[in-house]
């Protein structure tokens, strides 16, 4: 097997879409890993009622953790200068508001967008849905960050998908662990595959229509 | 009507059987600790609860005693949360599946829905509205079963208000009228559910007087608080209890 | 003609309605004129976002007016201890609650607590509606205050409403320059009348069947 | 978006025609006076105005040169308000029927509605909602034309949203990630038209570092603030100015 990238690198790639003035909410997983590795300027919101907080508290620091500075999680962070504390009505008007980039975990990603972040194997009577289906929706833009395949190999990018949906055509970019991979109008473009990966290898591990960007190139990290 | 200062017990004793009962849940954080605890050891059944998170706390915090809405489970005939906790039952070592066999049993009913819709839903019944048209979860387990309507060539799913009995809500601090602050992401829902319900009972760590909060930072203003209930030093849900728990949380939680 | 009570004599029988610890918006006229007559602990809330103020500016203590703390009516107040500003999403959701008593002025007032505030004879196309159906429909009790018959002397407790609704069934007290008079399920009640008036003199301005209650007895001050 | 800080010329010139404009007016009270005069300065036409109250200032405040949105009318197509001040021209002297006058020659629509109606309108379009049913208003003019339907015995009218192209906002003082927090009753409607514009301008008497506003104090996170305008030193529509022709005010308002 050729190797793949670790969720870190993958979200440390999710991380270069952010930029300067840009304001991000990050989803359980490797979202969840940006945090450490965002870019000056970049305001993180969580769910629960908070935008621009600060890196969260590790052991080194843990005289800094105070039980009302949780993120969506349920982490506990560092405050920041700029930021702010509001109610959840408010923060789910802000996530409708097409003002955030939404990253978002995934198990299923369709050709034409449409993403599944819950199963309902384990939990069939009681799905877990939390804030998932807001953040899809409402977004300026999704970012769903997920390995290629699933822990059986199955392709997670599939023609139409199996698991449940959480909100049709709502994907803008997918960053797995062996490629950068645009949804369009026209479906799903490679934009970058992982050093040592082919065209081919990453058709292979994928079940959606793929097509190729005219200047598909090695992820950059 | 005049706030009512009084003690957990004294303020819980007006839930009923029945009831339609809300509350915040986010682990520790801006969880009505201390009135569940109250609530718990009364005899009311066949509660509605309407939850943001309905699990235990995070790891540790129920070995160490802090309250969460499991303790409440059987007052509860039916549960209505955006996100239902099995998996955490079985990471703090409980049975994975014992929400499950409730359910199944038909014992507990569940509703499904989304922290936005939720939201929303508890705004819609603090406006008095009849119902909304949602556009979160078209063709999802969510709009099973419910009124869809295209407006304007888009698809909304007919969603209804919430209008709680009763609202128990955590605050950091009160005023003698009932004006509450909280603090930081404890917040979160606290201020919705406290605007949609008929009735609150408040918890708050400190009580001061008129004046002594600033008013353009009162979020909560006390005409919608019934009763407020100071936690009593030394409690486990109390602030300085809850910074000693989270020292020893970070480990767990923050990795 | 005999003598009837003044607006301020109105205003001042409306206030004996409040007690400690009542919330309650005062509306435009005569209501507003309780203001100065309040009980100790009684909050005045105003549709612009502002709940327990203090005594309106007067030019006495000019000094003290601030462009950003007046009423609905666009009067400067004095702030008190324990008041709270919000936004009018939040003013409105509290005016709805059912924990506010309004006291509102009227054109008109039917047998079944109808209540008409606005006239569209000047403003035809564009009638002035502000908060006043909000305040009429979601008050926990509305308390009327208007003279008993118009400009032309007729009456404005009337079968039914020849001016445009504000809003159906929602008054539970009137208060005229005449008489107090409760509605109830069984239509509207007299309660007490003003010195000097007899329950037929009143009757003889009421177009609305009125009842006398057993109680019934002078207005005290 | 990071914010724009620049004059009240260069970002009103983002408001196109046919635009949908949002701003609060309630007297001198948080009214964004000082965009007002510089949306006048424009050509920009057909606008469709959404204002909680359409008039002059209270009396005086015309003569001292106070901007009001009537400055605004040969800019607009149509104003959607709760409040339409016909009476209010003529107390400052101004032909009282000129408002009618432009109605009934059809120059100008309107669209009539309630206070918390409105606000409700606007908070729908800040959350995406497709409408709402509202127990405001039941066989009133607001419903005149409107779909109704009764839900569990009880009639509601069916309310749409608005989401604005563009708010007009007035806040007491920013940082410069856009963070606003407004000062006293001059909030109102300002962060309910913040959350439901596309974009929002705001005006502001000062505007200060990042970490000076308390973060439990924001109203307004800064995500929602696209362009920031200093009212200038001397400006009519600027807090020391106000605050003296308050004075002058007084003995004509609060008689």
């Amino acid at each position: 097997m050729k190797e793949r990238l670790d969720e870190l690198v993958m979200a440390m790639r999710a991380v270069r879409e952010l930029k300067h003035g840009d304001y991000c909410n990050l989803g359980l997983g490797i979202p969840q890993m940006c945090a450490a590795n965002l870019p000056e300027g970049v305001h993180v919101q969580a769910e629960n009622g908070v935008i621009g907080y600060g890196p969260l508290v590790t052991t080194d620091n843990v005289e800094q953790a105070d039980p009302g500075l949780i993120d969506a999680g349920a982490k506990f962070y560092t405050p920041a200068p700029g930021m702010s504390f509001f109610d959840m009505l408010t923060s789910f008007a802000m996530i409708r508001s097409g003002r955030l980039i939404s990253i978002l975990g995934g198990l299923q990603v369709s050709e034409t967008g449409d993403l599944a972040i819950h199963s309902l194997s384990y939990n069939d009577e009681y799905p877990q849905i939390g804030g998932s289906m807001d953040l899809a929706w409402g977004a300026k833009r999704v970012i769903v960050t997920m390995t290629h395949t699933n822990k059986e190999g199955k392709p997670k990018l599939v023609k139409s998908l199996t698991y449940p949906l959480t909100a049709a055509k709502c994907v803008n970019l997918i960053i797995t662990d062996v490629a950068v991979i645009e949804v369009t109008d026209h479906g799903l473009i490679l934009k970058e595959f992982a050093p040592g990966w082919s065209v081919d290898e990453i058709r292979s591990l994928t079940e959606a229509r793929l097509s190729v960007s005219d200047d598909v190139k090695v992820m950059e990290l | 009507m005049t706030v009512k200062i009084c003690s957990a017990a004294e303020a819980i004793s007006v839930v009923k059987d029945n009831d339609h009962v809300a509350s915040h849940m986010w682990g520790l954080c801006g969880t009505p600790g201390h009135l569940y605890r109250a609530l718990a050891a009364t005899n009311v059944k066949n509660l509605t609860l309407y939850i943001e998170n309905f699990l235990p706390g995070p790891p540790g915090t129920v070995e160490w005693g802090f309250p969460d809405p499991t303790m409440l489970l059987s007052h509860l005939k039916k549960i209505v949360t955006p996100y239902l906790g099995g998996r955490a039952y079985s990471r703090t070592g409980m049975q994975a599946d014992f929400l499950g066999d409730l359910i199944k049993s038909g014992k507990l009913e569940t509703e499904a829905t989304t922290h936005g819709v939720f939201m929303e839903r508890l705004h819609a019944g603090a406006m008095g509205l009849g119902g909304f048209y949602s556009p979160i979860g078209i063709g999802t387990i969510i709009a099973t079963g419910k009124e869809t309507r295209v407006i304007d060539g888009k698809e909304y799913i007919f969603e209804t208000p919430i209008r709680p009995d009763v609202g128990l809500i955590k605050a950091a601090k009160a005023d003698k009228l009932g004006n509450l602050v909280y603090h930081g992401s404890a917040r979160a829902a606290n201020p919705v559910i406290a605007m949609a319900s008929k009735m609150n009972i408040v918890e708050v760590d400190e009580i001061v007087e008129p004046g002594e909060l600033d008013p353009e930072c009162i979020v909560t203003p006390g005409i919608y608080v019934d009763y407020l209930v100071k936690i009593p030093e030394g409690d486990i849900a109390g602030a300085k209890n809850l910074k000693e728990l989270v020292k020893l949380a970070v480990a767990l939680v923050n990795k």
